[in-house]
């Protein structure tokens, strides 16, 4: 658990819960035709975008994918503001106008969810060059699926940013399938981490199951970045436990991968972690689970009595 | 030898998203140089279970699965069609175009040209684009004005299951690179095919007249054909006539069954959910223009989406589609009470 | 405070590629969020000698060489505008504009719709297009159409020295995201320009009457300009009298200068390198006979190339591109004899 | 030298005297305003081209780029069709359509030059994907420089010839500028080989003026690749002698690049090889050279004695 602290830890396990939550609410939001469109879900992969953006300082970036209302939550985008927006309301982050896919709240350093696999790395750069040159220490995260590995611009990224020594992190969230087809369809080596030493960077492959271990991943490669040493690879190894999107039949699993008694729950795990070894009372553990359901509850409230928006929002912001 | 087709057409309606998997299962039956490429077209038999069943019947070879690459598989297709195979490359959204431009527009629409006629590239790519579906800003566009302005492609664009099977075969046995842009809200629609054999053939480069009328031409593409449909449909009540004309392939643009239809009408509008500034819409204007620039009897009118990102959310895409009220609107303004039936 | 520029515009002519140049240093000093990127923009100076001067003088922070990536270059200079930068982006050829379509179509022209108005995306993106220089079919395309198709772009082509100093200044001075068509056959024209202040700027989206003329309204773009001018003085020797009107941005079009002229001439040519399907001259038409389908006394007529990628061979080429001879021969065929002067 | 046979010694050694002088009477036409538009000679890279193309069987496909002429004629492009090409004669490759960037003569394997950095891998892929299919043990072999391995199609195909198996060689000619930019403005790494790591295949750097080594290097990756083994990617470290293209004044050459005193030239260093190892005669190695003069000559007669294209020419093959 390296140096976490009672403090740090319950801020992780609480933020995963917020996550868990709003997606279990979206899920079933979604089952009920309250969520127009296609919604993908992070569930299972929790550790991963709160050991990832708890690592970080809130003037940091992160670019983000389809699957992102994890990282935009954990990174202090509103529950309220991003459920809204996947409810279609004008009070969502992009007015109705983004969805799911969409979700960015600048302000606290998230530069958006991206519909389009493999963007999310070159547009981090691009936040990391801006910090580079105006010399502010910032640093930006970039995550993306073991699928986005194949993909051009996530490979041009990495070169511009080994040659520039751009302070950003590539953060790899491999999670077995990539849409409806399994890693090896998409990925030639049992670490796709090794895609950095093309470009002489670092490059780690961590259990993404463990939120302390990408914790302090994160917090290193940030540090380093931070130090003008350049981009670090970290590849979570981790669990999709829907389907590529809501309604997925999921028909095309492997039968390893159908097995849902043995598989690790990010969260559990964590709260036995937290009581063996931090000596974190069960109140406590209850109580934060508790103020986040309180929180996603809320969200839920607030999206489903928000106005849709009014047609003049269609023809808004299209040039500045 | 004719192989029995799985659909015995006129027992069950044939879906929009089965007629592709109905072509490619007869052609890829038909000629083994014929391949399919894309994600998740192989054993999961894709998001809009268009390729299912293949996989299975014409094994790992003939049927790959690829990487997130879409400019690497699509330029690797067109590598494999100059060397002796006719792929089919599937891209799942329409929108995901943009990132294989070079190897359409720079490969394979000018090698033959380039490389002095020594190569035939013939590639049949397929893509489900155009809204509806709340899709939002990346998932949902029309982009066939882009492949219509470059020489060397074929585009089509098939506004029901019966189009698509025809249209996909003739573009599968056509040694070009034909662009077939499907229409996802269309993808579960179905309808009967009376069609038993596996030879049907629609000729690419033919408009189709899917309704006669004689007060205005509505040249509508793609999901657009049925709303204009119905719209007619319910506008003949009130005495207007109109004829809806389907050009079914967007390049080469069959031009002469628009204009004769103008003969007979003198009124012009065009319905589609591409973008209106250099669109599909403002060529067949301009061609009608060039041919007799007094043929029409009012304005033409372009009903399109605005010009902007489509939105995601319903009621606001519901509003930026162009629709059955919206479209017979335009009719009632187009057609003056006194020429109406 | 002005600092002064390093050309004295009133001593020596201002080439096309030095005006370039100009522009950015001029904005380079005037804001230090304006960065350059792009393959070999820095200490070689360009191909085209039009970035020379500038890696010296603001440092290879601010002047980046970029490996060969157009995604992903184009893709960093998005992420960069929206932190706060405000990135020049040189993509060498036009034609590799295909490589990099996602980021400017659905990543820069629609972030600030799909975020809610959180970002703005100050890019400007200068490439060398069209024909003229022998360069083949996959480095001489004009592509305007693609980008003048999708909302959330700016789209300019300068046809002079002059103009590329306005435009790309206001260009850089936007907060859209602006692409500059340059034309490669313009590169070393040169002209007197009378400019000796850092903020000419010409407004984005205003169309420009180069001359001034009563039978015929002509509608050049890019190296089409000077073409058609060049026709139009030795037309009027003949008694044709044209009216030449640059539009200078493409998107958003400035159609109410082109009426104007319509209203008076009643006579259209448009002349453009781009192909003709689903170009500009389409759009034009389409908006003209929108506007008033009886204002034209004659079929408009676009004189573009044929559609077909851009020959190599010079006598091929020169036939390919609209010129002077098929500009003024049009001219000759819209105009009667009885109307001339 | 391998098990290299002396008459196969003569081959490769005539071969590069024929791509010199093809190289040089093109750089000598262009000045004299004979050739229009852009060429980029291959000018010091002679042993790449024929190292590489002696060691494919003839109906192996090669793929090349914008500079190709060396591929082009070592792959048995005739040389005489090519030099009409350049000189945009209706007796060129392409009827003068195409030019020095679109080079390609599918009977002898040249699936064409290209304008386009970075294609020539993923269309290599292509051809590669249809010997794997048809099962005709043919293979593909893509050139492109240091500069194309920042571009993703490289990238996105050398993926996937991993995960296919696809039998391709990717050759790499790794010649210090991409345009007017030096190596590390491109690669953050020492050797561009390493990008196969990435994928997990094999990747190899090779002294690009040492033709027999080259040819040895492919022979085996060659014979891998037929072998069902799949993808190799050879780096082969050589010079540009040149500049980018003709006319280009090179200024921005670094100075150990501007010393042309001292600089291997790959003919004359095989031929002492010949001379030395395979006791190959003058008269012999003369004669070689004599041949390939005659052919050059004759192939700059063909080109300027040939007609220009007719008007029709230019409508004719856009669509098949
Ligand atoms: C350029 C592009 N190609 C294809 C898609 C369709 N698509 C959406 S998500 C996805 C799979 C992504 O897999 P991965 O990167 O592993 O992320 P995961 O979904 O597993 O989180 C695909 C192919 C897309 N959105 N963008
Ligand atoms: C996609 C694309 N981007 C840019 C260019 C312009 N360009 C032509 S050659 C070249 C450099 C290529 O360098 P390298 O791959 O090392 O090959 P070399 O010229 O050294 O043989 C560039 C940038 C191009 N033709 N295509
Ligand atoms: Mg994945
Ligand atoms: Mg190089």
């Amino acid at each position: 658990m390296g140096d976490l602290t009672p403090t740090k830890a319950l801020e992780l396990h609480q933020k995963m819960w917020e996550i868990r939550l709003f997606e279990l609410s979206a899920s079933r939001l979604y089952k009920e035709g309250a969520l127009p469109g296609f919604i993908h879900l992070s569930i299972g992969q929790e550790a991963c975008a709160v050991g990832a953006c708890l690592a970080l300082e809130s003037n940091d970036y992160i670019t983000s994918t389809h699957r992102g209302h994890g990282h935009c939550l954990a990174k202090g985008a509103s529950p309220n503001m991003m459920m809204a927006e996947l409810a279609g309301k004008v009070t969502g982050y992009s007015k109705g106008r983004g969805g799911s896919m969409h979700i960015a709240d600048v302000a606290v350093g998230v530069l958006g969810a991206n519909g389009i696999v493999g963007q999310s790395a070159p547009l981090a750069c691009g936040a990391a060059y801006t910090a580079q040159v105006k010399k502010t220490k910032q640093l930006a995260l970039a995550f993306f699926g073991e699928g986005a590995t194949g993909a051009g611009p996530v490979h041009e990224a990495m070169n511009i940013a080994a040659i520039w020594k751009l302070p950003v992190i590539f953060f790899c969230e491999s999670n077995r399938y990539a849409e409806l087809s399994p890693y090896d369809v998409h990925v030639s080596v049992p670490n796709v981490s090794v895609r950095a030493s093309n470009y002489g960077f670092r490059g780690l492959t961590v259990d993404g199951s463990n939120v302390a271990e990408i914790y302090e991943a994160v917090s290193t490669a940030a540090a380093d970045a931070r130090g003008g040493n350049g981009p670090v690879f970290i590849e979570a190894k981790t669990h999709r436990w829907h389907g590529h999107y809501e309604g997925d039949p999921m028909t095309y699993l492997r039968p390893a991968d159908r097995d849902t008694e043995n598989r690790v729950d990010p969260i559990e795990q964590f709260e036995k972690l937290m009581a063996e070894r931090l000596k974190i009372g069960d109140e406590a553990i209850s109580a934060a689970k508790q103020t986040a359901a309180e929180i996603i509850d809320a969200a839920v409230e607030y999206a489903l009595n928000s106005e849709d928006p009014s047609p003049g929002v269609m023809y808004e912001d299209v040039l500045a | 030898m004719k192989t029995p087709t799985d659909q015995p057409a006129l027992e069950k309606p044939l879906k929009y998203y089965s007629a592709v998997t109905r072509a490619f299962r007869e052609e890829m039956r038909r000629d083994e140089n014929v391949v399919l490429l894309g994600e998740d077209v192989g054993p999961s038999g894709g998001i809009f279970a268009q390729t299912r069943g293949l996989h299975k019947e014409f094994g790992p070879d003939r049927v790959r699965d690829t990487p997130i690459a879409e400019a690497g598989f699509t330029s690797l297709a067109i590598g494999a069609a100059m060397t002796g195979l006719r792929p089919i490359v599937e891209i799942g959204f329409e929108d995901f175009l943009t990132a294989c431009m070079d190897p359409i527009v720079n490969q394979a629409a000018k090698l033959r040209y380039m490389l002095g006629g020594q190569v035939k590239v013939p590639v049949t790519l397929y893509t489900f684009g155009s809204g509806g579906v709340n899709a939002g800003p990346q998932h949902s566009q029309s982009l066939s004005a882009w492949f219509s302005h470059i020489p060397g492609l074929k585009v089509i664009q098939p506004s029901s299951a019966r189009d698509t099977l025809g249209l996909l075969k003739s573009a599968i046995r056509d040694d070009n690179f034909v662009l077939c842009l499907l229409c996802k809200s269309l993808v579960g629609s179905k309808e009967l095919v009376d069609i038993d054999n596996d030879d049907f053939l629609i000729p690419l480069g033919r408009s189709e007249v899917k309704r006669v009328g004689q007060h205005v031409t509505v040249v509508a593409i793609g999901a657009m054909v049925r709303r204009a449909i119905e719209a007619a449909e319910t506008l003949y009540l009130e005495g207007i006539d109109a004829e809806i004309i389907d050009p079914r392939t967007l390049s080469p643009l069959d031009i002469r069954t628009i204009l004769s239809s103008l003969e007979k009408t003198k009124r012009l509008l065009i319905v589609h959910e591409a973008m209106s500034p250099c669109g599909i819409g403002a060529e067949i204007i301009a061609k009608v223009i060039e041919h007799n620039h007094k043929l029409l009897a009012s304005p033409p009118v372009r009903l399109t989406p605005p010009f902007a990102p489509s939105p995601f959310s319903p009621g606001l895409e519901d509003l930026y589609l162009p629709n059955q009220d919206s479209i017979s609107e335009t009719l009632r303004n187009m057609v003056p009470e006194n020429e109406r039936l």
